[in-house]
């Protein structure tokens, strides 16, 4: 059944997807930087072209031209290795997210996501667990007292959060009837699951919040206590894929937040496309809006939260969810 | 109460933050805007003179005890009119951090700081600024004091001739 | 053993003690200028008010003032306490010339502590100061008398403590004064002593003056290296020079104070001469190249002419560890030829005290408190300065003192003095022991029975005795006598004045070992072929200079290893730098048999002074210290034993091997050092050919100059200003039978040389004898001190 | 004027130094007797003293400057010393002192022209019962007056040598 024209739309859609979401993840960083300016007062980067636009061109260069070091201590190829886990698993990620219904091109039908599997969501999720294999080990191969312990605590952090998210997820599917993610999308009209179980979306927005590491929940690295946490020995491009990696990552959980609770690409008016974009775009928003708000949390509470409040409570979501359902039938 | 405490003081910030993003920066664009700093500014180091023309360091010493990165050394002497002078006299301004504990520490306002903040250099080594790149020919912000005027060891007035001393006593006077 | 509470701390303190030094044991800081540990309290500050509030005393008094009773309840912190000693302070700055940033005394000065401890901040007074003028005081001491405080520290230290009668306290009222009847240098040799007691900047160190701040200096406790008694100094450098040594503490030795010598005498560390680098010939070259040098020379001479053409020649200047590495080279190099000292008397006399002197051996504190002194061929002011002051310590304190001596000595005490013929000091010392003054005339024999008679009644009697004027024989004499008056219940001690910092410790390790004349035989016979000398300097430093001058010349390799420019360093074939005393660490053991260790002050090296060009350091900036530094004496010798070893391994290995060194390995320079054990061992005098006596010929004797012997304070260009000047010393009547007046040239010649010096008169010395003060690195070859031989006089000549 | 001590006073105090234990006692009376020869003590006289009695220059120095009835510096050949103390005080003993200065034409410490008269002050003369008092030579005169003081001058000068 697969002809060279398929293979074609499934390379174009992967060279387009790499490389939207490359750009988008430079300027996110950028965007970021101005954003958070703002909130402080500050302009932020703006010497580097046309308001800075070049700002991203600028770092990649910067961090391409930087002494690539590494410790004599470490573990080499674990510590060659982690940050490549770090930015490939969020990339991965994309494979099953649904950007707009089917276009209809050439007569075929084309569906805009490069493999709509229909497990999505176990496929998500599993990729989410891998992630933190490339702070566990970017921490471990370091041979540092601050890389060790960040590593670690991003481990536990991730694990703990991790259960939540899957948690928040379970009445998604059972509300969607399905683990594919088009089909997720489309259970979400007329009312996006955001509105009909907003228990879960908190809970799920919570959880991504802290499977980002970013503030306020950015214990693996907290600077003030452990320099820069499991990316302390990082250098150059190196230290630039853990850098890349955590913005892809907070566009595809973006994404994923859009898919299974904004409604995807569902929206009056404009195009599909860009009503998930900009549902996404929203998403990534807040994660930088969140980051010049929130300070960060203790380890402890960080942990007492997540298990003695937020996993409970998504149990109890869970049955809630599917006792609403099993009445509503 | 507790509970809704917490959830108002992580839910209030986000309004502040956002507010911020659409009120004007406060970020001065430096070279192309430059701000005239106060008198009081603490940048380069000067060394002065007294109202006379003198120099007004006398090699205490107390300014490189008081510097707190140990960027000031010097070596003390006399001259021949019992004056303590500084033979050598060096700041290195690559460790300086321009805490002004040094100006706070000197008796006599010979050290000094001043608003010129502009003089980075790009070869460390220069900015080791011996004492005749630091001594200037005024008296800085007070153009009045003269340390030697009120020390009562007789270097720029005879002893006995500050305006606060008696004259030297005889100590074999016949009056009791 | 009075106990009473201080602040609601309870201490007990001996009998005797006043509440002042009670606070002090209680660590509790009490504001005091005029109380001093070695001088006592006269209560003339009022700055250490306390309230009594239980006991025999009430209300507030002077703590130094109130002895300690039992029951006594006081308070410092009470407010009215408080509060009159806020204001005595105000009073005392009244006349304050505020003039810190320019006095030396700025960092370390009492008044300024008190004053700020005090919370005096802003001056009330509004009318004129009191001024003084200064007086010129001589090279060491810097008058500034407006800044005084009228504490009276320095009177009590110089003329009560050091017997001075040249400067004192003049005027009343409002007009104290502090100075001397007219401007001049201080005389007596403890003058430096009033820079440590004035509690602020009235006399400061004219030799560090305007050199630094104290906290600038690196400071450690060190042993003064320029006499045998081995007082506890505390060197201060900076930038890679010394700038100024001050007493320290050491209850067994100094106590307190120290000499004009010790304290003024350190510019040899900073010599412009000084020998830094290692050189072979006249090449400067790297350590390495000279060590391999030395090494390959030495084997080489051993190989071609055996090992015994080696011979090594110790120092009692170099540290212990030193002169022990020396010992173990002679070992590694297969030769038996070591001598520890350049002049072979001094070698005897300190063999014969460490062998003997164990248990009547005396501490300065124990002379401090003996209740009879007999100096017999002592001059201590000449030969050991702070022996002098123990001395009169005890004097003070109502002990009698006498002095048999041929010199006209002179001391800060009051003694009864007999000028006995140096050959005779054995002689009076043997009637002694035997109880009868039958060879001396009926007026000796008055004054010798007298001293007898103080001396037997005496509960704790001291023999004081010089080394150089004795001999060995007569060291052995003085200590036999020493222990033949000694009872069960009434032991008399004895201290000998020796001849360097470390020559009894030289004399533990060179055992039976022979001379530094036979190994000069050997080298003029040729059996000798290469020497090296640890710091010693044997080209002016032996009794007879054309012998040893003669010998030396033979030699095919000299080995030197000093810190100071000898004649021995410039002419060596291999010269290595080592460290000065204040640099390196180790330990001296002083006359006594003490051990004193002494710390590193700091690192050695070219002073930025030098390296800079005097008025500006150098622009460049590199690692490490500017050209090869100085290594420690000991290390350069393991180097060429290729040892490298810390300093402690080397000392537990010296304790291992020397049972009499036990408790080496954990001397603390903090303390005031540990006794050698008693060695018990015999030393014989091997037969001294005696001086031939001629008709009309008069015993020359060369003697010790405080400011012009010692090797290390001559190179103190300080000291310059107060060296003697070489002249002969002669009785009035002896130079009226010869027609000779004060200030006249005589011409004397000797079986070794001649000499041609004015000549100053004394009536108080032994007749028939001609002294010449040891003046070293003078033109004229003075002999070494200790020398005696037989003078012909010519007629006077022109003057 | 010129000699310092006389012959035989120097015997004497040479003696009475070589018997006594503790020379230094004889400090004063050598200074006093310096003192009458010569009116005052120049620094030769505290030389000489010391070589009597066997002491540093200092030594004599310090007891010297310590008294203020023996003079170091030049005075008149009537030394007034003009009481100022609390009894003397309280009965009016600083007019008296500004008397002495307007009658005599100087202040406290000054010789007169004539070099008759020195005026010092002192403390306490003892005569604390006929205050306000003054001492001259070894005369001390009471309840002075401002007639009663020039009575005294005149006498004293005429009397002076």
């Amino acid at each position: 059944m697969i002809d060279l024209l398929t293979v074609v739309i499934i390379l174009v859609k992967l060279i387009l997807i790499l490389g939207v979401i490359l750009t988008l993840a430079a300027y996110l960083v950028f965007a970021e930087r101005r954003i958070l300016g703002r909130m402080q007062l500050r302009l932020g980067p703006n010497r580097v072209g046309p308001f800075g636009l070049l700002q991203p061109l600028a770092d990649v260069i910067k961090l391409l031209t930087k002494e690539d070091f590494l410790p004599s201590q470490a573990d080499k190829w674990l510590f060659l290795l982690a940050p490549g886990m770090a930015s490939i698993t969020a990339i991965l990620a994309f494979a099953v997210v649904p950007f707009s219904p089917p276009l209809h091109l050439f007569g075929r039908e084309i569906p805009m996501v490069v493999c709509d599997l229909n497990v999505g969501v176990l496929y998500f999720l599993a990729l989410s667990s891998l992630a933190v294999y490339g702070v566990a080990l970017g921490g471990w191969a370091s041979n540092s007292k601050y890389s060790l312990l960040g590593g670690i605590r991003g481990l536990a952090q991730l694990i703990s959060y991790e259960l939540s998210m899957g948690l928040s997820l379970v009445p998604v599917v059972l509300m969607a009837r399905s683990f594919s993610l088009t089909d997720i999308v489309l259970a979400q009209s007329p009312l996006p699951f955001a509105i009909l179980n907003p228990v879960a979306f908190l809970i799920f927005m919570i959880s991504i919040a802290a499977e980002s590491k970013r503030i306020p929940f950015d214990i693996p690295e907290a600077e003030n206590e452990l320099v820069a946490g499991y990316h302390t020995e990082y250098s150059g491009m190196r230290f630039g894929l853990f850098f890349v990696g955590e913005y892809i990552n907070v566009i595809i959980l973006s994404s994923m937040t859009t898919v299974f609770f904004l409604g995807g690409w569902s929206g009056p008016l404009l195009p599909p496309l860009i009503w998930f974009f900009l549902k996404m775009l929203a998403v990534s928003f807040f994660f930088i809006w969140m980051r010049g708000t929130l300070p960060r949390l203790r380890y402890d509470q960080l942990m007492h939260f997540g298990w003695k409040f937020l996993i409970p409570l998504s149990l109890l979501n869970v049955i809630a969810t599917g006792a609403v359902l099993l009445a509503i039938r | 109460m507790n509970l809704w405490r917490g959830i108002k003081g992580s839910i209030q910030p986000f309004g502040i933050t956002f507010r911020n993003i659409f009120r004007k920066p406060s970020t001065i664009q430096y070279p192309e805007q430059k701000r005239t700093p106060a008198p009081r500014f603490r940048a380069r180091i000067i060394l002065t003179r007294d109202p006379d023309g003198g120099e007004r360091c006398v090699a205490c010493y107390l300014c490189s005890a008081a510097c707190p990165v140990d960027c000031i050394s010097m070596q003390s002497a006399e001259r021949p009119d019992g004056r303590r002078y500084a033979t050598w006299f060096r700041i290195n301004f690559s460790r300086c951090i321009f805490c002004g504990m040094c100006a706070e520490a000197c008796p006599t306002l010979a050290i000094q700081m001043t608003p010129d903040y502009e003089f980075s250099k790009r070869e460390p080594l220069t900015l080791v600024y011996e004492k005749e790149d630091l001594l200037v020919d005024h008296g800085g912000k007070d153009n009045e004091y003269n340390y030697y005027r009120h020390a009562g060891i007789g270097v720029v007035n005879p002893r006995g001739g500050n305006p606060d001393e008696a004259p030297p006593v005889d100590i074999r006077t016949n009056l009791p | 053993m009075p106990t009473l509470t201080i602040d609601n701390k309870t201490v007990t303190v001996p009998e005797g003690a006043n509440v002042l030094e009670a606070a002090k044991r209680l660590d509790i800081v009490i504001p005091h200028f005029c109380y001093h540990e070695a001088l006592g309290s006269v209560g003339a500050c009022r700055l250490c008010a306390m309230k009594f509030l239980e006991g025999p005393a009430k209300g507030i008094q002077m703590a130094c003032m109130v002895e300690a009773k039992d029951g006594m309840v006081v308070s410092t912190q009470d407010e009215g306490a408080v509060d009159l000693r806020k204001h005595v302070i105000e009073w005392l700055m009244m006349n304050h010339p505020h003039d810190c940033p320019v006095c030396d005394e700025g960092g370390e000065c009492q008044l300024q502590d008190m004053t700020v401890a005090g919370g005096h901040g802003i001056r009330r007074y509004g009318g004129l100061k009191r001024t003084y003028n200064n007086q010129f005081l001589g090279p060491f001491v810097y008058h500034e008398m407006n800044r005084c405080i009228q504490c009276y520290r320095c009177v009590r230290t110089y003329q009560d403590y050091c017997g001075g009668t040249d400067f004192g306290v003049l005027g009343c009222n409002q007009r104290i004064y502090f100075g001397r009847f007219r401007d001049g240098p201080l005389e007596s040799v403890f003058s430096g002593n009033i820079v440590d007691a004035c509690p602020t900047g009235v006399f400061t160190d004219k030799t560090f003056r305007f050199h630094s701040r104290y906290w600038d200096l690196e400071e450690a406790s060190s042993v003064c290296p320029h006499c045998s008694l081995g007082c506890a100094t505390i060197p201060g450098a900076r930038y890679r020079e010394l700038q100024r040594v001050r007493g320290g503490v050491n209850k067994e030795t100094n106590g307190f104070f120290i000499c004009d010598r010790g304290r003024f005498g350190y510019g040899y560390a900073n010599h412009p001469d000084r020998p830094r680098i290692p050189r072979i010939g006249d090449r400067e070259v790297s350590w390495d190249d000279s060590l391999e040098e030395a090494r390959g020379r030495l084997a080489d001479i051993a190989h071609r002419h055996g090992p015994a053409a080696i011979a090594l020649l110790g120092s009692p200047r170099a540290s212990l560890e030193a002169n022990y590495r020396l010992l173990t080279l002679a070992h590694h190099l297969e030769t038996d030829r070591i001598a520890f000292e350049a002049h072979p008397e001094r070698d005897r006399t300190a063999r014969v005290v460490a062998a003997l002197s164990d248990k009547n051996s005396r501490s300065l504190e124990e002379i401090r408190n003996s209740d009879f002194l007999l100096l017999v061929g002592a001059d201590p002011l000449n030969e050991a300065p702070m022996m002098a002051l123990a001395v009169r310590q005890a004097v003070r304190r109502g002990a009698g003192a006498a002095l048999i001596d041929p010199r006209p000595v002179g001391l800060p005490f009051h003694a009864v003095h007999l000028p006995l013929a140096a050959g005779r000091l054995s002689e009076f010392l043997q009637a002694v022991c035997a109880g009868t003054f039958e060879n001396f005339s009926r007026q000796e024999r008055t004054i010798l029975e007298g001293i007898a008679e103080r001396l037997r009644r005496a509960q704790r009697p001291i023999l004081i005795g010089g080394g150089d004027l004795l001999g060995a024989a007569g060291v052995r004499d003085l200590l036999r006598t020493s222990e033949k008056l000694s009872k069960e219940d009434r032991p008399c001690g004895a201290a000998l004045i020796l001849g360097g910092p470390n020559s009894y410790g030289a004399a533990l390790l060179s055992g039976e070992t022979s001379d530094f004349n036979g190994i000069l035989d050997g080298i003029s016979e040729g059996r000798i072929r290469a020497l090296v000398c640890l710091e010693s300097d044997p080209f002016t430093d032996h009794p007879d200079l054309s012998r040893s001058r003669s010998a030396l010349a033979k030699l095919d390799l000299l080995i030197a290893l000093d810190c100071v420019p000898t004649t021995t360093a410039e002419k060596a074939n291999i010269f290595l730098p080592v460290k000065a005393p204040a640099e390196s660490a180790g330990v001296y053991v002083n006359n006594e048999g003490r051990m004193l260790a002494f710390a590193s002050v700091f690192d050695p090296g070219t002073p930025i002074r030098v390296t800079g060009g005097g008025d500006h350091p150098p622009r460049v900036f590199e690692p490490g210290t500017p050209r090869n530094p100085p290594m420690s004496a000991w290390s350069v010798l393991g180097a060429l034993q290729n040892r490298r070893e810390s300093l402690n391994s080397l000392r537990r290995e010296m304790e291992g091997e020397h049972a009499r060194l036990a408790g080496l390995a954990s001397l603390d320079p903090e303390t005031d050092g540990r006794r050698v054990l008693p060695g018990g061992g015999r030393f014989e005098i091997p037969e001294i050919p005696a001086i031939p006596t001629e008709e009309k010929a008069f015993d020359l004797i060369s003697i010790q100059s405080l400011f012009g012997s010692e090797t290390l304070s001559a190179f103190s260009p300080v000291l310059d200003p107060v060296r003697p000047v070489p002249r002969f010393l002669m009785h009035s009547a002896d130079a009226a039978e010869i027609g000779l007046a004060a200030g006249e040239t005589l011409r004397v010649t000797t079986d070794r040389g001649g000499f041609e010096l004015p000549v100053a008169l004394s009536e108080v010395m032994a007749r028939g004898c001609l002294f010449i003060a040891h003046l070293k690195g003078s033109p004229v070859d003075l002999p070494f001190p200790g020398v005696r031989f037989a003078a012909r006089v010519d007629r006077r000549k022109e003057s | 004027m010129d000699q310092l001590l006389t012959e035989d006073q120097l015997d004497h105090f040479r003696t009475l130094a070589a018997e006594i234990p503790h020379p230094r006692e004889l400090v004063v009376d050598v200074l006093r007797a310096i003192q009458n020869n010569h009116g005052w003590v120049p620094d030769e006289g505290v030389e000489l003293a010391g070589t009597i009695l066997g002491l540093s220059p200092l030594q004599v120095e310090e007891v010297a400057t310590f008294f203020d009835k023996i003079y170091r510096r030049p005075v008149g050949r009537r030394v007034i010393h003009v009481c100022d103390s609390i009894c003397c005080w309280s009965r009016g003993g600083e007019e008296v002192a500004r008397l002495l200065q307007e009658k005599l034409g100087i202040g406290l410490g000054e010789t007169t022209e004539d070099g008759i008269f020195t005026l010092l002050p002192t403390c306490c003369l003892g005569a604390c019962g006929e205050a306000p008092a003054m001492m001259i030579g070894l005369t001390t005169y009471g309840h002075l007056t401002s007639d009663r003081i020039d009575l005294v001058l005149e006498r004293e000068r005429r009397e002076a040598p």
